[in-house]
């Protein structure tokens, strides 16, 4: 059942017709990965530059500081920049991480079955049952917390989802002759998992890791709040966002900035995804009548 | 007439006695398992972030004091023995007092327990019935435009953190329109934000699963068939195609619902929600390990229940997988 | 009159900007009580056209054109501007007319109870029957298409139905308020031949009960021609000749249903041989037992029972028999993809290891597979190029030049190495499939239905392919098929099996001339021919 | 008051807790505590935030007042011999526990020698200098110390009497589930981590408060508390310094605001590294300028610290001064140092105790990498924080806060100057000497002794004090509440206008 419906869902290589979805999910990712890129060369770059009598700048009230200050009167359009990066280099590590140890525990459980599958199931139901945010505040007690233990981390707790599908794939393409035809023809194992299996693979995974930076912006904001993950001075979406929630009342932007930010980057990247996802076959549910 | 009719009944429609128990001892085992891996783990996690004494007293309180404290809480016992209580506290089901509070922890997991269960049911409910609805909607209508709407919708939905929308939600309907109460759990009208942040979520995840997998129905033969035969479009739809749709959901429905059991932790420091997130995630810092064991033996068990229920569920309703 | 369904001049287009034509023009008629058969090659609007007819036009196509009358009463009307809505079509479907659609595995839904699938067909347009007196009416109709015990199966699910009880049950249900029309559309291209001559006597069997005509829409001759009272011939999404039956057949007044012919295999065996002597067998497989393991089950499943097979360098032996009596359990043994749990193999004269794994890359491209299906047998993201080229890349032995003559070899073009396989005809994925195959220089080549997934023409371009290869290199063929009519024109020996066993093996002239086993028998009785008996004698109140 | 929405008639699932007051003054509170309580048995919790609920739920001897000053309640009055060591106190008459029981100078005496009798209770340290308890008669209990302190009453302010006979029939295990004492208020209901109820005991001794029912809930979330308030589900609860303006913006809350008796201040591990040169630590001093941390960062809801006690605190003197604001010093007292960059650690808990604590340990980053320190900033849970303080693991600088419940000066002393103190690395023995010594005297002589041990941890540069926080709240706009320095709740006073 769900095997069959992955397979038919598969993406297959079509010719590339971008969605208006995609367009305006590029547009939206675009927006953020340009200001990452180019604010870095501005002149006015300085994220860490303290100066506590020009707080709470507004907005476009000083032309130093286009954006305005925080709280520590530091630029804070320098700050969305390297916040932007921070966060999005984070959640790009963790989500490859989670995806490359997912599909990998997934297709060996997939290809070979039997009992390493079932030790990879008691595996995965453990790393589902043990909540991360309760690893990781155990692990971070014992540890300092730093923007590397949280990718650690999350790196390696978040794959079940990838195992989970591309173990469903990996099962179905085992199955199917182009997959066993090399082996007849003296191929090896590797030689299957790494052209056949794994080309077929990848694109399921990147679908779900689409999905999946979102969530992982999401987490890891989340654990900027508990003191998990980037240390100050150094920015994060997360950080800034709850940094600037004690000051929405009277200054509002100070969220609302990096909150635009993830809006725009995680929304980016979802309606992204869509080109790649199967297109939706209405079947024979559309239609009403002869017309 | 040939051997096609002549041949046995390829099995059984019901699984045979055998198969149930053999069913109930795999499951019991893995859930056995899973359990004792996350309580070793925990334990594991926890002697290494170091002794709660210093945590418990007050500032001025000497380091003899501490030092008393902590091996009156059994920390001078040697690692395994420790570990073995533990262990011994999981069968009997006595986990010891919390350090801080000094209540029996299990008590204090399962006062946590329904005001969790409370929050997840209705955010799982919620969630999963909207997105049906939803889902059902957009196949009826075959309107593109409610399908963008709805995934536009979505797509910002995921866009905003938990915490940062849940404080939107209170700004506008606790502060700005005084319409519902913004924390605690006093009321069915608390209910509301914390359920709506967390359903939000969920309808969202939900509505994208079922559409694509009712998509891909939809695309079936025996779609075809009974709409051939003359059925309704929509008998077709709700008798038909969800049930089929909904398999593959229901999967990651119980993966989901196991997780949500595990507390919210955020919601649930947003709205001050007595749950068992928040109830964990500070007696992990606060090195009550009492509390810590109880919780993630709840969580755990919780996770493994759920999804064995998912399991029977999808076997009942799909007996092709109980076959297999 | 008594014309049960009229279409004129329909046309059938693509939604979308540039819409494309796949239906043009087509007219066709069918009268009270009649069988018409529709054919023509794969693609060429055959379904679209009965699709249409009710209302069924999968999405992203439509009607721009024509008329469709149905009992009388006007579906679709381009230039009257009339269009039947679908509270109208619903009252039609199922009850003036009804379908059976090819693929009767999918076309059940597999999540409910078959009797209760049929059940609902009938309380469909019977919404006053009780849930009671509709299941009662259900199991009737399952007993009367010939399902036994049709009380108990129908609380089973689909996935316990073989294929043939699968189609009856599909019968069972269109015929649940006697329509006055039944339109077939491939019921048994799924099916092997024994069980696709009961499900066809079925259907008479039921339209002489019922006077329903019929469309039967197919690509196999031989089966309109014992089923059908009139023929249409479709190609390219036109009707090129329409015509009684027998009278169509005999005399094709087109090029097109001329060429349909002569794509159907002959009726006779191989002129010459390409059996070499002085080389070393291609096969000897000895006392072959092939075990499956199925959980829950104690004992293993029995596919192949001690199997003997012996294939000259040269020769083709073809192995036939019904569905699951071992065919591809056996092909699976000899390439040790399935290992066979007892018996020798011995590939080109080299004896080989029971599983795959033990088999030394050598000895594994001693012999080759072609796989039935060609949608499945070929990477989806490879190009014909890289295709080709991996047997050779495996072997380290990759060069361009070998690729390209590996490519003309099974008659592909340059033009195709750039191509992947979603852009090819399935014929022209069976190609590359032997090519891929023929890379290695294998002693023995394994064909498992190679060609039941094509239709006619392209069928026998691939069988007129594997003949010349044959005779160039000297392969030795272990063809698996369950249509004689194409055994019968490629191979030199039959076996036959049944239940795992070799119960009949025979060269083949002596097979078809004199067959000896009962078995053997009701396989050829089987085969649908074009002078067969035919089955659609007009009921005498027509 | 609170709950402008309840549903009505919903039964089960929930305690619905309508509003008592329907009249026109509400009398019902509900008050955010901003961690979770502990145990309900005072006998063995003493954490600070439960005493917010102790302080209306049962009787100490003496009370602090809001601000600061020493008050007689369950003793009338109390006397100490020549060398401060031992302490008479007389009880108030006729005061009954709500269950009836009288409570006796046997009931103060057995709640001490109980406390006393476990080492690993969480009131022990308060009691550290109390040899023995003995009940003379009914109305006198005599304290006896193991040395001379002066400021010993003010300890027993955090000390709660409990019922000695109920206590012992209940078993301390049942005690904190329904506890029992003689205090204005009397426990309703009490959940765990939820809520805890009180309603007014009109039995008690002393004159009876005006508001007739409390809820302490514990609400973990800054912006939760205020949004609370501002919707109207809390009465009063403390909030952050960036919260008040906005609060006080609106008409639907008002703001109360008190310098606290606690002060946040840079520790110092002055026994490792570079910091062992006493130039350094100046300079650490010099680099920082607390006004505008206090002025800009704390918008002015803070004062500058020159030394480690509160304005608010029993010990402070104006006479301690701090070498104050001057980066070009700190320059050159580096260069004079030889200070070559080494990193030095700078801890910090990232939640907690100190609000904006990771701007405020930022803003410092900054003011000590601008005259030329390199900082390692490590930010951890507060827990995390206190394990390494309580382990002195601490290498470098730190950011922390002491703020004495008993509002006098010998608490952080003991802490921060004697040799068992948590925060004491230098282990100065001179430090050490005039820290017993002020407890060996009184009054201004006392004052005397503080002034001199203050100024002199100055100069060497032990801690580097860096300012007073004040204790903030939003509250309905109509409470009528003063609020203390030490940031517990008192509602005996208040009332709704
Ligand atoms: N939904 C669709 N959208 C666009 N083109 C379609 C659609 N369905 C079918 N076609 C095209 O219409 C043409 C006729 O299709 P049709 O299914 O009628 O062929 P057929 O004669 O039934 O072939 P076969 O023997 O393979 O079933 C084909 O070229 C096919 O690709
Ligand atoms: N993987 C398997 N596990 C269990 N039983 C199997 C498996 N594969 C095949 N069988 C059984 O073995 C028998 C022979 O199957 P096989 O596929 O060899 O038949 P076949 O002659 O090739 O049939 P067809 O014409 O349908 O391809 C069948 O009864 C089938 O159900
Ligand atoms: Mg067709
Ligand atoms: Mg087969």
């Amino acid at each position: 059942m769900t095997t069959s419906l992955t397979l038919a869902t598969a993406p297959v290589v079509r010719r590339w017709r971008p969605r208006p979805g995609a367009i305006v999910g590029a547009l939206m990712l675009g927006a953020v990965l340009l200001l990452t890129a180019i604010v870095p060369l501005l002149p006015g770059f300085d994220p860490m530059g303290q100066d506590l009598r020009a707080a709470l700048l507004p907005p476009f009230a000083d032309p130093a500081h286009p954006l305005g200050t925080d709280a520590l009167g530091r630029d804070l359009l320098s700050r969305l920049a390297l916040a932007s990066a921070v966060t999005l280099g984070m959640t790009v590590l963790i989500v490859i991480m989670n995806a490359v140890l997912g599909s990998l525990i997934g297709i060996l459980a997939g290809y070979y079955g039997g009992r390493l599958e079932a030790l990879i199931t008691l595996v995965s139901n453990v790393t589902l049952a043990m909540p991360v945010v309760l690893l990781l505040i155990a692990i971070c007690a014992v540890l300092r917390p730093s923007a590397g233990l949280t990718i650690l981390v999350l790196g390696c707790t978040w794959w079940v989802g990838y195992a989970r599908v591309t173990r469903n794939i990996a099962a179905a393409l085992r199955r199917q002759d182009f997959v066993v035809s090399p082996l007849t023809q003296g191929a090896d194992s590797v030689w299957v998992l790494t052209r056949h299996i794994v080309p077929n693979v990848w694109p399921h995974t990147l679908i779900i890791a689409a999905t999946d930076v979102a969530t992982i912006v999401l987490i890891t904001s989340s654990l900027e709040y508990l003191g998990l993950g980037v240390q100050p001075p150094v920015p994060s979406w997360g950080s800034m966002i709850f940094d600037g929630q004690r000051h929405l009342a009277g200054d509002p932007w100070l969220a609302l900035l990096p909150g635009l930010m993830m809006l725009l980057a995680v929304g980016g990247v979802q309606f992204l995804s869509q080109q790649f996802t199967a297109e939706t076959r209405g079947g024979l549910l559309r239609k009403g009548g002869m017309r | 007439m040939t051997s096609v009719l002549h041949q046995p009944l390829p099995g059984r429609a019901s699984p045979s006695v055998g198969d149930v128990l053999l069913f109930i001892a795999r499951r019991l085992a893995l859930a056995v398992t899973t359990v004792l891996a996350v309580v070793t783990i925990a334990f594991v996690l926890g002697r290494a972030t170091g002794e709660p004494g210093a945590l418990l007293l007050p500032d001025n309180a000497t380091q003899a004091d501490i030092q008393a404290l902590n091996s009156s809480l059994g920390f001078d016992r040697p690692l395994l023995v420790q570990y073995l209580d533990t262990l011994v506290g999981l069968v009997t089901g006595d986990f010891g007092d919390s350090y801080r509070l000094r209540e029996s922890a299990l008590g204090l997991v399962l006062e946590r327990v329904p005001a969790t269960i409370e929050l997840a049911f209705w955010a799982f409910v919620i969630g999963l019935a909207l997105a049906v609805v939803a889902a059902l909607t957009i196949q009826l209508t075959g309107s593109r435009v409610l399908r963008a709407i709805v995934g536009w919708a979505g797509a910002l939905r995921q866009s905003v953190p938990d915490f940062f929308f849940a404080l939107l939600l209170v700004l506008v309907f606790s502060v700005l329109l005084g319409a519902l109460p913004s924390l605690g759990r006093t009321s069915y009208a608390s209910l509301v934000l914390p359920v709506a942040t967390l359903a939000t979520g969920q309808f969202v995840m939900y509505l994208r699963l079922l559409d694509a997998a009712l998509s891909e129905q939809a695309g079936q033969d025996y779609v075809r068939t009974a709409i051939a035969q003359g059925q309704r479009r929509s008998t077709v739809l709700f008798t038909r195609m969800l049930p089929n749709a909904i398999v593959p959901v229901l999967g990651m429905a119980g993966l989901n619902l196991g997780g949500l059991l595990g507390g919210t932790v955020v919601v649930e420091v947003v709205f001050a929600w007595p749950g068992l997130g928040k109830l964990l995630t500070d007696a992990v810092s606060q090195r009550d390990f009492p509390i810590v064991q109880a919780g993630l033996v709840f969580v755990a068990l919780a996770f493994v229940i759920v999804n064995t229920a998912v399991d029977v569920l999808v076997r009942r309703i799909d007996t092709r997988t109980a076959a297999a | 009159m008594s014309t049960v369904l009229r279409i004129e001049n329909l046309r059938i287009e693509t939604d979308g900007d540039t819409p494309r034509t796949l239906v043009d023009g087509v007219s066709l008629r069918v009268d009270r009580g009649e069988s018409l058969g529709v054919v023509g090659e794969s693609g060429s609007g055959k379904s679209l056209t009965v699709l249409a007819a009710l209302g069924l036009l999968p999405v992203g196509t439509r009607v721009t054109g024509g008329r469709i009358v149905l009992d009388d009463r006007v579906l679709v009307d381009v230039e009257a501007d009339v269009w039947a809505g679908e509270r109208e079509l619903r009252a039609l479907r199922g009850r003036t007319a009804a379908m059976v659609f090819q693929d009767p595995m999918s076309s059940l839904d597999p999540l409910r109870a078959v009797g209760a699938q049929v059940a609902s067909a009938v309380r469909v347009h019977a919404p006053r029957l009780g849930r009671r007196a509709a299941r009662e009416r259900a199991i009737e109709l399952l007993t009367s298409v010939g399902v036994r015990d049709a009380a108990d199966r129908a609380a089973t699910r689909p996935h316990q139905w073989s294929g043939g009880m699968r189609q009856r049950a599909m019968i069972a249900m269109a015929i649940a308020h006697d329509p006055l029309l039944l339109i077939a559309d491939e019921p048994t291209t799924a099916l092997d031949v024994t069980v696709q001559a009961q499900v066809m006597d079925l259907l008479a069997e039921v339209r002489e009960r019922t006077g329903s005509a019929l469309v039967l829409i197919t690509h196999d001759l031989g089966l309109v021609a014992e089923n059908s009272d009139r023929l249409t011939v479709m190609h390219h999404g036109r009707v090129v000749e329409t015509g009684a039956t027998r009278a169509v057949l005999a005399a094709p007044a087109e090029d097109y249903t001329r060429r349909l012919m002569a794509a159907m295999p002959a009726e006779q065996e191989r002129a010459t041989p390409a059996v070499r002597t002085g080389e070393a067998d291609a096969l000897v497989a000895d006392n072959i037992v092939v075990d499956y393991r199925v959980s829950g089950r104690k004992t293993p499943v029995r596919a192949v029972d001690g199997v003997s097979v012996r294939i000259m360098a040269g020769e083709t032996v073809a192995v036939v028999g019904e569905s699951g009596c071992g065919k591809s359990s056996l092909a699976k043994a000899v390439l040790g993809i399935q290992p066979a749990s007892a018996g020798t193999v011995v590939v080109g004269g080299v004896p080989v290891r029971a599983e795959l794994t033990g088999r030394s890359a050598a000895q594994r491209e001693l012999a080759q597979i072609v796989f039935q299906d060609p949608y499945s047998a070929l990477d989806p993201r490879l190009t014909v190029h890289e295709l080709v080229a991996e047997p050779l890349r495996i072997r380290r032995a990759y060069n361009s030049a070998a690729v390209a003559t590996l490519l003309a070899d099974v008659g592909l073009d340059e033009s195709y190495a750039k191509r992947l396989p979603g852009q090819l005809s399935g014929g022209q994925r069976q190609r590359v499939g032997i090519a891929r195959a023929l890379a290695l220089r294998p002693k023995l080549l394994v064909l498992d239905e190679p060609v039941s997934a094509l239709d006619v023409s392209i069928q026998a371009q691939v069988l007129t392919l594997l003949d010349t290869l044959q005779r160039e290199h000297g392969l030795g063929y272990l063809f698996i098929s369950h249509d004689l009519g194409v055994v019968r024109s490629i191979a030199d020996r039959v076996i036959v099996m049944q239940h795992g066993r070799v119960v009949e093996e025979a060269p083949t002239a002596q097979i078809f001339s004199d067959p000896q086993h009962p078995f053997t028998r009701q396989l050829l009785a089987a085969v649908p021919r074009l002078d067969g008996p035919r089955r659609t004698a007009r009921p005498a109140a027509a | 008051a609170t709950g402008t929405l309840m549903l009505s008639g919903c039964a089960g699932g929930f305690d619905d807790s309508g509003d008592a007051g329907s009249g026109d003054t509400p009398t019902r509170i509900v008050a955010a505590i901003p961690t979770d309580p502990t145990s309900m048995d005072p006998i063995k919790s003493g954490a600070l935030v439960v005493l917010s609920v102790f302080f209306h739920t049962f009787d100490q001897l003496v009370t602090i007042t809001a601000d600061g000053e020493l008050a007689p309640k369950l003793a009338t009055e109390w006397t100490a011999n020549d060398d401060l060591t031992q302490w008479d106190f007389t009880l108030q008459e006729g005061v009954t526990a709500s269950n009836g029981e009288a409570i006796t100078a046997e009931d103060v005496a057995f709640s001490y020698q109980t406390i006393l009798a476990d080492p690993t209770g969480e009131n022990f340290a308060y009691l550290s200098s109390v040899a023995s308890v003995e009940a003379i008669d009914d109305l006198t209990v005599r304290f006896t110390l193991k040395s001379p302190f002066s400021a010993f009453p003010r300890n027993t302010s955090l000390i709660s009497i409990v019922p000695a006979d109920t206590y012992q029939e209940m078993g301390a295990d049942a005690f904190a589930q329904a506890p029992i004492g003689s205090g204005p208020y009397v426990f309703d209901k009490i959940q765990t981590g939820v809520s805890y109820d009180l309603v007014r005991n009109d039995d008690y001794w002393g004159t009876a408060p005006a508001i007739e029912s409390i809820s302490l809930q514990p609400v973990s979330s800054d912006e939760s508390r205020v949004n609370g308030v501002l919707s109207g589900s809390l009465d009063v609860a403390p909030i952050g310094p960036t919260q008040v303006e906005s609060v006080e913006s609106q008409d639907s809350a008002q703001v109360f605001s008190a310098l606290s008796n606690g002060v946040v201040f840079l520790g110092v591990n002055s026994t490792s590294g570079v910091l062992t040169d006493a130039r350094i630590r100046e300079a650490i001093g010099l680099a920082i300028d607390k006004e505008a941390i206090t002025d800009g960062l704390l918008s002015g809801l803070a004062e500058p610290a020159s030394t480690t006690l509160a304005p608010a605190v029993e010990g402070y003197s104006d006479d301690v001064k701090d070498p104050g604001y001057d980066p070009d010093r700190a320059r050159e007292l580096l260069a004079e140092a030889g200070y070559a960059g080494e990193p030095i650690p700078f801890d910090y808990a990232t939640d907690g105790r100190i609000p904006l604590s990771a701007d405020v340990a930022q803003t410092i980053q900054a003011s000590l990498e601008d005259v030329g320190f390199t900082i390692d900033l490590r930010g951890a849970d507060q827990q995390a924080h206190t394990l390494k303080v309580r382990g002195r693991e601490m290498q470098g600088i730190y950011l922390n806060t002491w703020a004495p419940s008993t509002v006098d000066g010998d608490l952080p002393l003991t802490d921060l100057y004697e040799p068992a103190g948590n925060n004491n690395y230098a282990q100065d023995p001179r430090t050490t000497e005039l820290a017993a010594e002020q407890r060996g005297v009184e009054g201004d002589s006392r004052l005397d002794v503080f002034t001199d041990l203050l100024s002199y941890s100055n100069e060497q540069g032990y801690y580097v004090p860096l300012y007073v926080p004040m204790n903030n709240y939003a509250a309905d706009p109509d409470l009528d509440w003063t609020p203390r320095a030490d940031g517990l709740f008192d509602f005996t006073q208040t009332s709704f206008k």
